[in-house]
């Protein structure tokens, strides 16, 4: 029988999806036992159960200084201003994107400036945002924006470009005017594709928090392992990196169940 | 004077003529069937007829009314696709017919509820009422049809334009939505003008079939010309034609 | 132009010499000094250095805390006249070379090092190849590393030597046994001086903020001179290490707790012939600018009066005015 | 008539196009004026004439130490390690991409660890990267294959999954073998896919490249932008990044040409 | 013995039973109609002809043979969409035939040019030779289905399955197919499964024509049974059919 149509049976599934992790975790104590024995105070690849010890002080003990868990502060500051970016970007986005896909007017007058702008590296522009937001939160926040609402833009607005001209007509049949159109065709129409369109930019937000955490703030996760990296405390780096993984991982499947919850009509397409 | 009233319309697009010298004239409540072959344009007319596209040249009145620059309520349309929306319920679909030509697009209280039952009796006499609360995905194709026909009328157009509506459809499923259609129009007397590719359709269902066709062609260079009406048939007679040749077809066209 | 206002607001980076500008804004003693002379003072952090002083160069900020060196390059070379407020300390060891394995300086020929580029790193460096005849032509290659990154640098196989300064020079020397230092900055000692500096205009405008800094940070002088467990044990874990680490971090800086030492390192009279050193070393990495036309294209304006470099463009000053009510308690 | 039907004439059109760029320049030169006003010295807005006699220089200037135009040099270097580490990328993704949507038994045991990964924050692992991989090139191209590699294989394994099993059916009844399948339906159909893919990541590879040569390196675009940072030299900084901005536009563009010529098969679909 | 044998076949998807008890032989070069209402399981029971799936119960065998597991060159399809290559010109589509069953699925050197002249040849036949370097995505429907049914016969299955082969194409190129389809099986002698929508064709090209329904249904729950074959109509005397009543339609079962 040819490989393609071979099925795993139920149980060697769940073996098999389990396999990469467990490979991961053995050749990391692999490691990490050769180099604790070659140097005991070693702190690159730290024992597992340091990192155990590690996360469990990291969630539960607070600060001498400040009296708060740092890490769950750091994960409140960097949410908040993910969400912030987030959904700034994503207001703007959807607003842009039906602008450009539904007048051609609009179009003309955007869809090189954003393909043009969304080729602008936005890690080179931060002291420039720095400069023009200050050191507070409102220029991490910008940095995501403008990281991620060019790609969210090119994206919606080609969206709204494949609705079937057909429903657009049958609209101005109806008598709708542009705004009507707008609001009640396309908008709900691309709603379910901006929450895709944004499980995809997550990635870069968060790529783009880290690095702006990184150069100032007081609080945050991408600031905390920053802070760290100078002391190559890798068990802290590794417990936000893994915090910091299965946080997007959750956020990504709520906003698949979302998707599914709030678009009912999004069934086999029309 | 006729209802409908195309006169010497042409349309080409980048150049390439695909209509030329389109004349009919359409009395109100005809029904007119068009065929043709595949490309030859009976889509271009019918969105002439819509006003989605403008004539390169000529001009499509309706009672000796201004020239359409964009679709509007006067013309209803059916596509064979696409022709409602995916993310209203069948019923929301029915009131959005009603309710887009307010400025907001939105009904509410007293209005929104008396749209709705409208919108019920509606479903009632398409035979949708079991499906109100679905979205049109969960329908079958020819149910999405007759949404999308119902949908077209609440709108109260002077004329309704159907692009291949049942081209989609399984010869069972059509064959009802002939009865449907027939019904319907017993009913309301609309101005209907069908495109479809089964001439058997076009003359069981249309009091006139307009054959589209290229009259001339250029051995040479075969998009040189465009088509136009090259028959136009009284189907009235229980589908006996008597035909009316318009144009002589085929002539070459010495290069 | 005549500015007065009464809201200032100063960056700081982490820094063994710098940490006591984090005490002074969470122990409340700048508050109160800004409150007696009737002003806000809001004391920043920011992670990272180079953008706390591109932001007090672009108008963000009315001080940072900065070397002499980065001060002459930045601020003062894009003609942002900036005095020197409060001379905190100078390196006394914080900043070194470090080799893997054994070697003097002479065995940096050839190697590669690493180190963040066209900083007091790469000043130090250049003064310790002076120290033996060598230029920088003469090593492998110049490798900018970010600081953040330089522990984890060490411990790649092709990273030979690094420059760099506390904690991390500690950090290197204590978990890796093969670690050398090889040249420090005790052995130039009052070239690396950690300042608080402050926008000239802002300062000649506002007398009051000048005193209210001065007041503040000698206060918390005393608190550290006298070995106030409170106050050092807060700076050590701002600094991230224990009391321990961070003594050992301040062996290793001549701090002036003392104002009137202060005063003496701003009126010493090598202070010119250092500034003029670290303006050549500027001008031959091309860090004044394309435009520069020569090394003394910035002027530097001494206590005395006296200036170095070009007199019509002076853009840093070394005042010693508020360290001296300081030494004579009149704040 | 409507706002949705109204086109702009051809020169209208052209003159919409370059409103914004033209408009983001005199907001710059007004911005640029007021703060040379206040202080001629001013480097943070340089004016347009100072961005261009620096860009000219540059581009033609050799470095004194040198004697290589460093921009060239730079250019070069980034370039390979963006082409290196784009391909790498492109090749493992590729494979896995083919193996997880074709092959059950592989879906099973990688689709679940990619989607994990694909939450990891890179950079936050950049020390053990120095460490596994040096600090040389390696480490720089590695960064980017980790960046990329698992959003690459998301997509194109989902695009495997997308060809209609008619296909693949149609392929075994004329009696291919998996690896005949992999190789003559399956892998030729997604090599469109994988440069729009690419098209998209893009600006993903650029950050990680910039965020490499900013840790660590002696040459590259990134290096330079933050190398010069630190005396903020923004003339240089605007023209690196209109620079990286054009190059990722030139790239996109080939690309784009590329997968039109190369896939002439694309035409209207099925 | 029978060519063909379909023994006692049921197949449920999650636990819902789709097809039960089906049973039928056919002898070999025989042209099998299947029609049936929409979602009664036609596909299905083609699929499990091809071995795409297996029965949940039950076996198919050809010639007595091994029960297939999976797709293999015994058996040739035809889907309504999706059944060439897009990424190949027409003459590949044709040479694919043929590699395709090689270790690496190329040709080189003679027999690539040994393949390419039969293909030649094959595209004489159904009349493709002028688009031989066109891409599929440049044909018209009717073209693209020929170019499908060329394909499969060149790998020489045992028995063809066309699963509504001609479903997407408009009226007048369905003539003109059933034509070419005609004049293929008067050369070849194919064993033949057809699934079309279309009661006529099945009756214009089959010489037997199976009707899919499900006997048996629970009103309480309508998906509670599956489909079988309910009649086995006899279509060679030119489509005037004498029936075989497989079992009672609709039989209410109490619930
Ligand atoms: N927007 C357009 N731009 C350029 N050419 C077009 C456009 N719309 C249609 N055409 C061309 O005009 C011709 C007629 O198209 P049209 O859709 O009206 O044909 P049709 O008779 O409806 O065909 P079918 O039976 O396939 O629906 C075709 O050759 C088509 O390629
Ligand atoms: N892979 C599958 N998993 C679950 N249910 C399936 C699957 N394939 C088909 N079905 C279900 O089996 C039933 C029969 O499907 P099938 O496609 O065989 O019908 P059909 O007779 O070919 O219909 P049509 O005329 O619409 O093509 C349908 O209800 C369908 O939903
Ligand atoms: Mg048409
Ligand atoms: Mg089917």
């Amino acid at each position: 029988m040819r490989l393609i149509n071979r099925r795993p049976s139920r149980p060697v599934a769940v073996l098999l999806a389990a396999l990469p992790f467990v490979l991961i975790v053995i050749a990391y104590m692999i490691g990490s036992d050769l180099r604790l024995a070659a140097n005991p105070q070693d702190k690159l690849l730290p024992a597992p159960s340091t990192i155990w010890d590690t996360a469990v002080r990291l969630f539960t003990e607070p600060d001498k200084r400040s009296g708060r868990i740092l890490l769950w502060a750091d994960t409140g500051a960097s949410l908040r201003r993910l969400a912030l970016g987030v959904g700034i970007a994503a207001a703007i986005s959807l607003s842009l994107g039906v602008l450009i896909g539904l007048l051609p007017y609009a179009r003309r007058l955007l869809s090189g400036f954003v393909a043009v702008i969304s080729m602008v590296p936005p890690l080179a522009l931060l002291p420039i945002l720095f400069i023009v937001f200050g050191l507070g939160e409102v220029s991490k926040v910008v940095l995501i924006v403008i990281g991620i609402t060019p790609f969210l833009t090119r994206d919606l607005s080609q969206r709204v470009l494949d609705i079937p001209h057909e429903e657009i007509v049958k609209a101005q049949t109806l008598g709708a005017s542009t705004l009507v159109i707008a609001l009640r065709v396309v908008l709900p129409q691309i709603l379910p594709r901006l929450i895709s369109a944004i499980r995809l930019a997550l990635g870069s937000a968060w790529l783009f928090l880290i690095a702006a955490e990184a150069v100032a703030a007081d609080v945050g996760l991408g600031y905390r392992i920053f802070l760290v990296r100078r002391y190559l405390a890798m068990d802290v780096i590794l417990t936000y990196v893994l915090w910091i993984t299965f946080l997007a991982f959750v956020i990504d499947w709520a906003l698949k169940r979302l998707s599914g919850k709030a678009f009912p009509w999004m069934g086999a397409g029309l | 004077m006729s209802f409908v009233t195309v006169r010497d319309v042409w349309k080409s697009y980048d150049g390439r003529p695909i209509l030329e010298r389109v004349n009919v004239d359409v009395e109100e409540g005809e029904f007119i069937s068009i065929v043709g072959a595949s490309g030859c344009g009976k889509s271009t007319f019918l969105r002439l007829l819509l006003a989605d596209e403008l004539p390169s040249r000529g001009a499509i009145r309706i009672e000796q009314g201004h020239r359409a620059m964009e679709p509007n309520q006067e013309r209803g349309v059916v596509f064979q696709r696409y022709s409602v929306f995916p993310h209203m319920t069948v019923r929301d679909n029915i009131v959005a017919a009603e309710s887009f030509g307010t400025r907001s697009g939105w009904f509410f209280g007293k209005r929104l509820r008396g749209a709705r039952e409208r919108a019920d009796e509606t479903l009632a006499r398409i035979g949708l009422s079991h499906v109100a609360d679905n979205y049109p995905a969960t329908l079958s194709g020819g149910m999405q049809q007759r949404l999308a026909i119902g949908q077209a009328l609440t709108a109260q157009p002077r004329i309704l334009l159907l692009d291949e509506p049942f081209g989609a459809l399984d010869p069972g499923t059509r064959l009802a939505m002939h009865d449907f259609l027939t019904e319907l129009r017993a009913r309301t007397k609309m101005t209907v003008f069908m495109v479809t590719h089964d001439l058997t359709e076009g003359f069981k269902l249309g009091d006139r079939v307009l054959v589209f066709d290229k009259p001339r062609w250029d051995p040479h260079d075969p998009g040189a010309y465009g088509a136009t009406i090259t028959y136009d048939f009284d189907a009235r007679d229980e589908g006996i034609p008597f035909q009316t040749i318009k144009e002589k077809t085929h002539v070459p066209v010495s290069a | 132009a005549a500015e007065e206002k009464t809201d200032f607001k100063v960056a700081w980076s982490i820094y063994a010499g710098w940490m006591p500008w984090g005490y002074l804004s969470d122990s409340g003693i700048m508050d109160k000094w800004a409150e007696k002379y009737g002003i806000t003072v809001e004391i920043v952090q920011i992670n990272d250095y180079v953008e706390s002083i591109n932001q007090y160069t672009a108008g963000e900020f009315d001080g940072v805390s900065a070397t002499n060196m980065d001060t002459l390059s930045i601020p003062s070379g894009g003609g942002v006249d900036t005095t020197a407020l409060i001379i905190g300390d100078y390196s006394n060891g914080n900043d070194a070379v470090i080799l893997k394995g054994e070697g003097t300086v002479e065995d940096l020929a050839g190697k590669p090092v690493n180190l963040v580029e066209l900083s007091v790193s790469h000043y130090l460096l250049a003064r310790a190849l002076d120290s033996v005849g060598l230029a920088e032509a003469d090593l492998g290659g110049v490798v900018n590393t970010s600081d953040a990154d330089m522990i984890a640098a060490f411990a790649a196989p092709e990273v030979e030597a690094v420059v760099t300064w506390n904690p991390l020079v500690s950090e290197i020397l204590s978990s890796n046994p093969d670690a050398t230092s090889v040249f420090d900055s005790s052995k130039i000692p009052g070239e690396i001086l950690d300042l608080m500096v402050v926008n000239t205009q802002t300062l000649a405008d506002n007398p009051d903020f000048g005193k209210a800094m001065v007041g503040a940070w000698y206060e918390v002088m005393g608190l550290m001179a006298a070995g106030d467990a409170e106050a050092l044990g807060a700076m050590a874990s701002a600094a991230g290490t224990d009391l321990e680490g961070y003594k050992a971090q301040l062996d290793k800086t001549a701090m002036f707790y003392d104002p009137a030492e202060a005063v003496a390192q701003a009126e010493s009279a090598d202070l010119p012939a250092t500034m003029t050193n670290v303006a050549e070393f500027l001008f031959d990495k091309g860090i004044l600018g394309v435009n520069a036309p020569s090394a003394d294209f910035v002027g530097v304006a001494y206590p005395d009066g006296s200036t170095s470099g070009d007199e019509a463009n002076v853009q840093f000053r070394y005042d010693t005015t508020y360290m001296k009510m300081a030494a004579d308690g009149s704040l």
